[in-house]
């Protein structure tokens, strides 16, 4: 059986760029190879800079990567199909206040992806939309409002029903849950979790929260710098970890939770 | 990086000028009449010396040439003469501009005077009593318009009470030799005999012009410098200032002025443009021997040779005046010179 | 669904009418809203208010007082001018004129303006940066010497100061509107519609420009004050609209010469110039302030 | 005696359907050299406590309390100018996003340089003052681990990483040698590793220094290792109050339970990829506070009496307020 | 003003000197060259001096430069004998090495009366006062008999040749200047830096600014002259008026018309009046077609009510005028037809004449203010209006002033608002400038209307000396205009001069140009 979501050899190079007073190299991702299967989570982690969210913008085709493939369900995606690559692989966004269009009604918001991507008709769209904020657990009504009037955990929803409406199978979220508030971040991460089983996602997540990691995660990986540093099973990776940093981000995990 | 962002804004100035140059240029053309009277201001000139001009200013080569020529002569300093006067238009405009230039300095220099410490008060006293009489009096004087505003001070002070002269830099009867243009230094350090009566009349005549320019420019300077100084004093690091235990004073001097002059001084840069057209009006209303006025006496004249140097003159200024400023600006902003460094 | 009461009691404004509920809360700006309803019913309706042709002259009424001075005659209640036009339906035409022209100006100045604005903002390359440049410069060239050079190329008269104008008024548009459109182009849910495939045109009306109304709004707000400037200016000059046309700018040139004598000549015209520049320049001030704490809750 | 002692702390806010009450009666006492947590999410009111504190209120806010008192003098009567001495030499502040709070146009040095009061330099002549107050800069920045004093002192705000910022501002808030000190959230959107930094010279300091150290946050894994006493606020409401290993280890109101739920890395007995234990609903806006517990219609427990606003009970040192505490069901 | 204290200037006091606000630019300082008022004004009693003068209050000719003259009993001789020791100006551009003599006068007539004159061509060649009436026609020859008596000879008896020679135009220029320019091939600096024998002598001038003169101090006729002359070039009488209020001004040309009342109730300020030897007038291009068509010109004169074009523009001051002459010259008609407001007429002879309704036209209105119209650009509106109301669709066209008169004399307009200001009383001063054929040439007939037979008729009264004779030949003259409607005569307007109350010794001159030589400042 093929992966849902095969990338292999990934290589990103920025540009440096050329400038007569100073010469700064770019930043590069090295090679980078992993698969998903399909409602499997994956996570990614790293510090700041080590190009976690960059991996992210290269899966959904964001930015173009100097080498390497990806394949879904066995087919190669080309750089330039940004049609067929944005029906499969979705962006959630860090913050979901920025990824919403704040002048126009979630219904538009919603409609857009369908507009650009389906040949749905009116009708059609609207009944998808109004199936799609039920699924996040929003209600038709939600449809007229404007993003200013959701709050947090709604805006999430939002985004993720955005996601969701043209039907993927890989999901990239890009630090979901860093800026809820922790009662709203559990909801988020339970719909997250159920959407993924009723519906067989492959779920990419970027993010610097340990503990939710490990919580969500089928597998990890490692980013230091551009570098991979090691991926595996969650479970494996926090128990015996590999490689010096990632012992050090783990153990400074366990430092915080274990009680004084 | 300051030299590299100066070498890019000088380049933009550069090729800003050029494309200036190709404008005026342009115009020999597009002004009716005859591209090469146009361009040198001759007129009812024989054949011969039409001939003679043809070649000396490359009209019979390409439009490239008659460009080159065209430039070379201005730096040369030859302008071409004027239709109406038949001087050499850069003697006209070295006389004109600085009474241009003389007025709208000390315009803006007391419109900076009033208007920033203004719009401090102002901005401090956000909400209050104080803001709001501010904040209603600077847009009435912006709504202003400025030759109304003009004509309601001659009615007043001249014609009412009689206590101010109308017209003109100085009174006629000085003659004040012209050195650099600039009444009031020209005086200063001429021998005349009546230098203090001189004075006191340049002094007369230049205050109607420079109220009414001030008036207006202080009220947008501080309208500017009001949202500039609420914006700082809202931000994050001037309320972590006060918690720090600084006093109001303190924080206001320290963190205050600074930050809230930064942002606003492109800003003033770009208010030449609109300073200089509100002096060209101030110019007419009060005979005031400027480049506006000879300007607008120009087009009654149809003069074009002059139309199309007054324009580059005062485009040059104007543009050299902004990117004067916006170097100043990133002088005397770390931030931005810091993004500068980042981004390149 | 017991979710649904919360909301309803909760009163939603849309982000236009939410600035608008701002706005009203100033009362300053409000009035100025009035007034500019005033002067821009008088460009509505202007030929059934005014009571006399502007161009009418009554040889028996030459430089009337107004109505309220003890020699005025309530016929002409702001008096008559030098060749016994009646003053209130000069005015009236006036405003219509310079108010209507302006508008007129607006709206051709923000068209083009935003056009070129969002391709500025939206293209980079050297292409854009050189437009940039350009309109840059342009913007430092003063109006009035804009409106010289025109009038120099085209010949004196209120249409080539139109051009003018809207010569003038374009730069400053296009320049707004490219560094709102920078802006917006930076955030993230325009990314996000990128990844959904979305093109340039549809970014833009989708993403782009439902943002900006209100920033638009006050820009033609800015943007109508100077053009209710520059065209009185122009025509008080001499450059633009020219006599017997009842342009507030000439009027009040002309009444120059009846200054001393009949100072209500260059009074009315010049406080309804002011008049209506401070409405305008009100509302915007309120349109402002009122997107401002829109924006801030 | 307690060094920080509210009690009752009320803030109203004119809104446009009345006043509102931000803050509700919340009460809390900070005892000398300990790390108090103050713990609630967005909305709950955590900084409008700080600001009532350090006095940066507005004007148009209404601030009632029956009692607050910072070393047993009222903080509310007292004038402008005695109140900045406070803050001068006795409370200092540092806020989340460190580089906010800092002048963009002014190099650390400049504004550490700043905030040594005068009579704390030791030189006695002018010229030598400049040096002197250099020096003990130099040695602040050591004293909050940063070394290479050289470089930081002449960068501009901008130029400096998050972690940095911080430490730089926790330096300048320990120029005065304060008693206490506000942390607002200190370590909100930082990496893992540079977060550890942060609170480890919080801990460090307060172990060394005796510094005691009131810190506003929601992320319980920070808080949880390093507070020894924590508050709990939900919508400017106090839901608990205890000690952190006491309240870890049985809390008694709902919303403490839900909150210590919701971070999976509590509960090694969860399975993965298991539902958390969540509340339903959102948070309730300013406007539309519910009456009474204002959990009411999240929490799992609610019952009619939650209309009315429960009284704040303790068991021994353990306060709560909540009608029907999760105490009851092991009785 | 902060410079103002430290030195004791203060003591100087005001400097010594008369600014008067005039109206326009000169086009040179050479009389010669130009018949506006403006030229004359700035040049002809400030700078020079002409053999002989008239006198502003009555009117007679009295000695100038010549202290006497005779003439022959055939009228065709004229012996001037000249005044010695007269001194040339002395600037920083010329020093005169010698005084005034024969040479001077024989120049100065010889420059404007023979063609191939060295100095005939420089500055255009335009002599249009001269040639308007055909003077180097009439003189036959200038001698020199000695250093200081000239003989003129004419080849038919002129008995306007005096008043000419005593009119602006006739300045005596300095042949040695000449010289040395000539020798330094600057010619054209002749008229530009003048030098004259008058009481003040040139100074600076900045166009559109000012003309700044200072005393001649070796003045001939008297030492009274102020040390400074400034003419401040106000084109707005509006703002003439301000000046002069606020004391800018001490004195200003062509005050308007509306605010004469005001002038006159300020204590500080004084008014002159004097009925004025002008005529405004409404002229037609016929060279051009259809205004080639006398009908035309009798229906669109028809078509416009002079009574309120007088209210409106002049306000009263002024008389309507029905020929070229105002009532007090001697040879005025007092029983001439005037063409009457007649819309209904006008209408029914522009349909014979096959001008359909909607036929647009031109009227160019004079930029500046004159005495015999006040306010060209504003009677154009209110013409426009009555023309409109007989379906002619006007076009109003205005000019800077020098190139307003440079266009007109090149033909280009259709119908002109301009006027005429006499230079002498005699009539013929006003029939034979404004419509002889030779004045088409000189740019002074604005109708371009060229008929012999009214040449004729003006060229045979000047013959006889005496009034009723050449007022026969006027008569006929008058007819045949009345007849072609060449132009329109409107208003004989009061010549208006005020000045501030310390101004003394400023005469209005009936005949032209300004004096400022004998004017004290208390």
């Amino acid at each position: 059986m093929t992966a849902l979501l095969n990338v292999e050899e990934l290589c990103f190079e920025q540009r440096a760029k050329h400038n007569w007073f100073n010469q700064r190299s770019g930043f590069t991702l090295s090679p980078i190879s992993f698969e998903l299967n399909s409602g499997e989570t994956l996570a990614i982690v790293g510090e700041n800079g080590s190009g976690k969210s960059l991996l992210g913008k290269l899966l959904v085709g964001a930015e173009k990567p100097k080498s390497g493939k990806i394949f879904l369900n066995g087919q190669k995606l080309s750089s330039h199909n940004i049609k067929q690559r944005c029906l499969n692989i979705r962006m959630v966004f860090q913050h979901s206040n920025e990824s919403l269009n704040p002048g126009i009604t979630v219904s538009k918001i919603l409609e857009e992806p369908l507009l650009l991507n389906t040949q749905l008709n009116t009708a059609q769209r609207l009944n998808k939309i109004v199936e799609t904020l039920k699924m996040v657990g929003l209600l038709t009504e939600h449809m007229y409002f404007y993003r200013h009037m959701l709050s947090d955990g709604q805006r999430q929803r939002l985004a993720l029903a955005k996601a969701l409406i043209l039907d993927p199978q890989v999901i990239v979220a890009d630090e979901p849950f860093a800026a809820l508030d922790p009662s709203v971040r559990s909801q988020t991460i339970n719909l997250i979790m159920q959407l993924q089983k009723d519906l067989g996602l492959g779920f990419i997540f970027i993010s610097h929260n340990l503990g939710i990691v490990r919580h969500i995660s089928d597998r990890a990986l490692i980013l230091k710098q551009g570098q991979l540093v090691e991926t595996g099973k969650t479970e494996v990776i926090f128990n015996w970890p590999k490689d010096k940093y990632t012992e050090k981000l783990v153990t400074s995990h366990q430092s915080l939770i274990a009680p004084k | 990086m300051m030299l590299a962002h100066v070498i890019r804004k000088f380049n933009l100035l550069i090729l800003t000028l050029l494309v200036l140059s190709i404008l005026s240029f342009m115009l020999v053309y597009l002004f009716p009449g005859d591209p090469l009277v146009n361009l040198t201001g001759l007129e009812d000139i024989d054949q011969e010396t039409y001939q003679r001009l043809t070649v000396l200013h490359g009209f019979d080569k390409s439009y490239f040439h008659q460009y080159w020529y065209y430039i070379r002569g201005l730096f040369d300093g030859e302008w071409g003469l004027s239709f109406s006067s038949g001087l050499p238009l850069a003697n006209e405009i070295a006389q004109t501009l600085p009474a241009s230039i003389e007025l709208s300095a000390y315009a803006l220099i007391l419109s900076l005077l009033i208007g920033v410490p203004l719009g401090f008060v102002a901005g401090f006293q956000h909400h209050k009593t104080t803001d709001y009489g501010l904040l209603t009096a600077s847009v009435v004087a912006y709504s202003m318009p400025i030759f109304w505003l003009s004509l309601i001070l001659i009615l007043v002070f001249s014609l009412q009470l009689g206590w101010l002269p109308l017209s003109g830099r100085i009174s006629l009867l000085f003659d004040i030799p012209h050195h650099t243009g600039f009444i009031l230094i020209d005086i200063f350090f001429s021998d005349l005999s009546y230098k203090g009566a001189a004075a006191k009349s340049a002094f007369y005549h230049l205050i109607m012009p420079t109220a009414s320019l001030t008036i207006v420019t202080a009220a947008i300077i501080f309208r500017l410098t009001r949202r500039s100084v609420i914006e700082v004093m809202s931000s994050t690091y001037v309320q972590a200032a006060y918690t720090r235990g600084l006093s109001g004073f303190q924080v206001v001097m320290r963190h205050g002025v600074r930050n809230a002059l930064v942002p606003i001084i492109p800003l003033f840069g770009m208010q030449f443009a609109v300073l200089l057209t509100n002096a060209m009006i101030v110019e007419v209303v009060f005979s005031w021997p400027g480049i506006g006025s000879w300007l607008i006496q120009a087009i009654n004249q149809r003069d074009y040779p002059a139309i199309r140097a007054g324009m580059l003159a005062v485009s040059t200024l104007v543009i050299m005046l902004t990117v004067a400023t916006d170097l100043l600006a990133k002088l005397i902003n770390p931030a931005q010179m810091g993004t500068a460094h980042a981004e390149s | 669904m017991p979710n649904l009461d919360l909301y309803q009691e909760e009163f939603h404004p849309s982000p236009l009418v939410h600035t608008w509920l701002e706005f009203r809360k100033s009362h300053i700006a409000v009035l100025g809203l009035w007034l500019l309803a005033f002067f821009i019913v008088l460009v509505i309706l202007g030929p059934l208010i005014a009571p006399f042709d502007p161009l009418l002259q009554n040889p028996n009424a030459f430089l009337v007082q107004p109505a309220w001075d003890a020699s005025g005659s309530i016929r002409y209640l702001f008096g008559t001018d030098s060749l016994g036009r009646d003053l209130l339906s000069r005015l009236i035409y006036g405003c219509r004129m310079t108010l209507g022209i302006s508008l007129l100006l607006v709206v051709i100045s923000m068209l083009i303006g935003i056009a070129l604005g969002a391709i500025a903002g939206m293209t980079r390359g050297v292409r854009s940066s050189v437009l940039n440049h350009l309109l840059d410069s342009l913007m430092a060239v003063p109006t009035l010497l804009i409106a010289i050079v025109i009038v120099g190329i085209l010949g004196i008269g209120l249409v080539n100061s139109m051009w003018a104008i809207c010569l003038a008024l374009v730069p400053q548009v296009v320049h707004n509107t490219r560094e709102v459109v920078r802006a917006e182009m930076q955030k993230e849910y325009v990314l996000a519609s990128k990844l959904d495939g979305a093109k340039k045109f549809h970014l833009f009306f989708y993403c782009v420009l439902p943002n900006m109304y209100e920033m638009l709004v006050v820009q033609g707000t800015m943007a109508l004050s100077i053009a209710i400037l520059d065209i009185s200016a122009l025509g008080f000059l001499g450059l633009g609209a020219q006599p017997p046309s009842p342009e507030l700018g000439v009027m009040l040139s002309e009444g120059l010469r009846e200054a001393y004598k009949s100072p209500w000549l260059i009074a009315l015209p010049g406080s309804a110039i002011f008049l209506m520049v401070l409405a305008v320049n009100v509302v915007g001030d309120g349109l402002r302030s009122a997107l401002r704490n829109r924006l801030q809750n | 005696m307690a060094l920080l002692d509210i009690k009752n702390l009320t803030l109203e806010i004119e809104g446009s359907n009345g006043w509102m009450k931000a803050l509700d009666k919340v009460s809390m006492r900070v005892e000398e050299g300990e790390i108090r947590a103050l713990v609630g999410e967005s909305g709950s009111g955590k900084s409008l406590i700080v600001r009532s504190i350090v006095g940066a209120i507005p004007e148009n806010f209404r601030i009632t309390a029956d009692r607050m008192t910072w070393k047993g003098k009222d903080l509310l009567t007292m004038s402008d100018m005695e109140r900045r001495l406070i803050m001068r030499s006795d409370i200092t502040v540092i806020f989340q996003n460190p580089l906010l709070s800092l002048d963009p146009c002014a190099t650390l040095g400049e504004q550490l340089m700043e905030s040594i009061p005068g009579d704390l330099v030791k030189a006695q002549w002018f010229w030598q003052r400049a040096k002197s107050r250099r020096q003990m800069a130099i040695k602040l920045l050591h004293k909050v681990g940063i070394k290479d004093h050289r470089k930081y002192l002449k960068a501009y705000p901008h130029q400096i990483a998050d972690d940095i910022g911080q430490k730089f501002l926790i330096a300048c808030a320990l120029v005065s040698s304060p008693k206490l000190l506000i942390a607002d959230d200190p370590t909100r959107g930082m990496e893992i590793t540079t977060k550890i930094q942060v609170l480890k010279l919080l801990s460090r300091l307060n172990e060394t220094r005796g510094l005691t150290i009131l810190f506003v946050s929601h992320d319980l894994l920070a808080i949880s290792s390093m507070a020894s006493r924590m508050t709990v606020l939900y919508c400017g409401q106090t839901v608990e109050d205890g000690k952190m290993h006491q309240l870890r280890k049985r809390p008694l109101h709902p919303y403490t339970k839900a909150l210590l739920d919701s971070a999976p890395s509590f509960r090694k007995d969860l399975p993965p990829k298991s539902p958390l234990a969540a509340l339903d609903g959102t948070i309730p806006t300013l406007q539309h506070l519910p009456i009474g517990c204002r959990l009411g219609p999240r929490c799992p427990r609610a019952q009619k009496e939650c209309v009315k606003t429960p009284e704040l009970r303790h068991v021994q040192d353990h306060f709560y307020s909540c009608h029907f505490p999760l105490i009851r069901d092991k009785q | 003003m902060l410079m103002g204290c430290s030195d004791a200037d203060d003591t100087a006091g005001p400097l010594d000197g008369v600014i008067y606000c005039s109206e326009g630019d000169p086009i040179s300082f050479n009389p010669q060259l130009d018949t506006s008022g403006t030229t004359s004004d700035a040049s002809s009693h400030q700078i020079y001096d002409r053999l002989i003068n008239f006198d502003p209050l009555s009117g007679q000719i009295v000695p100038g430069l010549a202290s006497s003259w005779l003439v022959s009993k055939d009228g065709l001789t004229y012996t001037f004998q000249l005044r010695r020791g007269v001194k040339f100006h002395q600037t920083p551009y010329f020093s005169p090495n010698r005084t005034f003599n024969a040479d001077d006068v024989i120049f100065s007539i010889d420059r404007w009366r023979l063609p191939d004159h060295p100095y005939h061509e420089v500055s255009g060649g335009q002599y249009p006062y001269f040639s308007s009436l055909g003077l180097s026609n009439v003189i036959a020859d200038v001698k020199r008999i000695n250093g200081y008596r000239v003989e003129l000879t004419l080849k038919q008896p002129d008995s306007s040749f005096l008043a000419n020679l005593a009119t602006d135009f006739a300045a005596i220029l300095s042949a040695e200047y000449a010289q040395q320019l000539t020798q330094a091939e600057q010619q054209n600096r002749i008229d530009m830096f003048p030098i004259g024998t008058g009481p003040f002598k040139f100074e600076k001038y900045k166009k559109a600014r000012f003309i700044r003169y200072l005393k001649h101090d070796n003045y001939w006729q008297h030492d009274l002259a102020v040390e400074r002359l400034i003419f401040d070039i106000t084109p707005s009488s509006s703002q003439r008026l301000a000046k002069l209020m606020t004391g800018e001004c001490d004195a200003i040309a062509f005050p308007a018309h509306t605010e004469l009342d005001t002038i006159r109730e300020r204590a500080d300020l004084k008014l002159d009046e004097k009925p004025g030897l002008n005529v405004g007038f409404w002229a037609f291009n016929t060279s051009k077609p259809p205004f080639d068509n006398p009908k035309v010109r009798r229906a669109l004169a028809m078509a416009i009510d002079k009574n309120t074009l007088i209210e409106g523009i002049y306000l009263g001051s002024a008389v309507n005028a029905k020929g070229l002459l105002p009532e007090s010259s001697w040879a005025y008609q007092a029983d001439l037809n005037d063409v009457n407001y007649n819309p209904v007429m006008a209408r029914q002879l522009l349909l014979e004449s096959g001008i359909e309704d909607g036929f647009t036209m031109n009227i160019w209105a004079m930029p500046v203010e004159r005495a015999y119209n006040p306010n060209a650009r504003k009677m154009a509106e209110l013409m426009q209006n009555y023309l409109n109301q007989v379906g002619i669709q006007v076009n109003i066209i205005s000019y800077e002033w020098t190139a307003f008169r440079e266009r007109l004399k090149d033909g280009l307009h259709d119908s002109v608002l301009i006027g005429w200001s006499a230079d002498n009383g005699d009539p013929d001063n006003f029939y034979r400038p404004l419509l002889t054929c030779s004045a088409i040439e000189s740019g002074t007939n604005r109708a371009m209307w060229c008929s012999p037979e009214y040449d004729a008729l003006i060229d045979q009264a000047l013959t006889y000396t005496e009034i009723e004779q050449r007022n026969h030949y006027y008569r006929l003259a008058n007819k045949l205009i009345a007849d072609e409607v060449p132009l329109v005569p409107i208003a004989h307007a009061y010549r208006y001069r005020a000045h501030r109350q310390n101004l003394e010794g400023l005469l209005i001159n009936p005949f032209g140009a300004i004096r400022f030589g004998d004017v004290q400042k208390q």
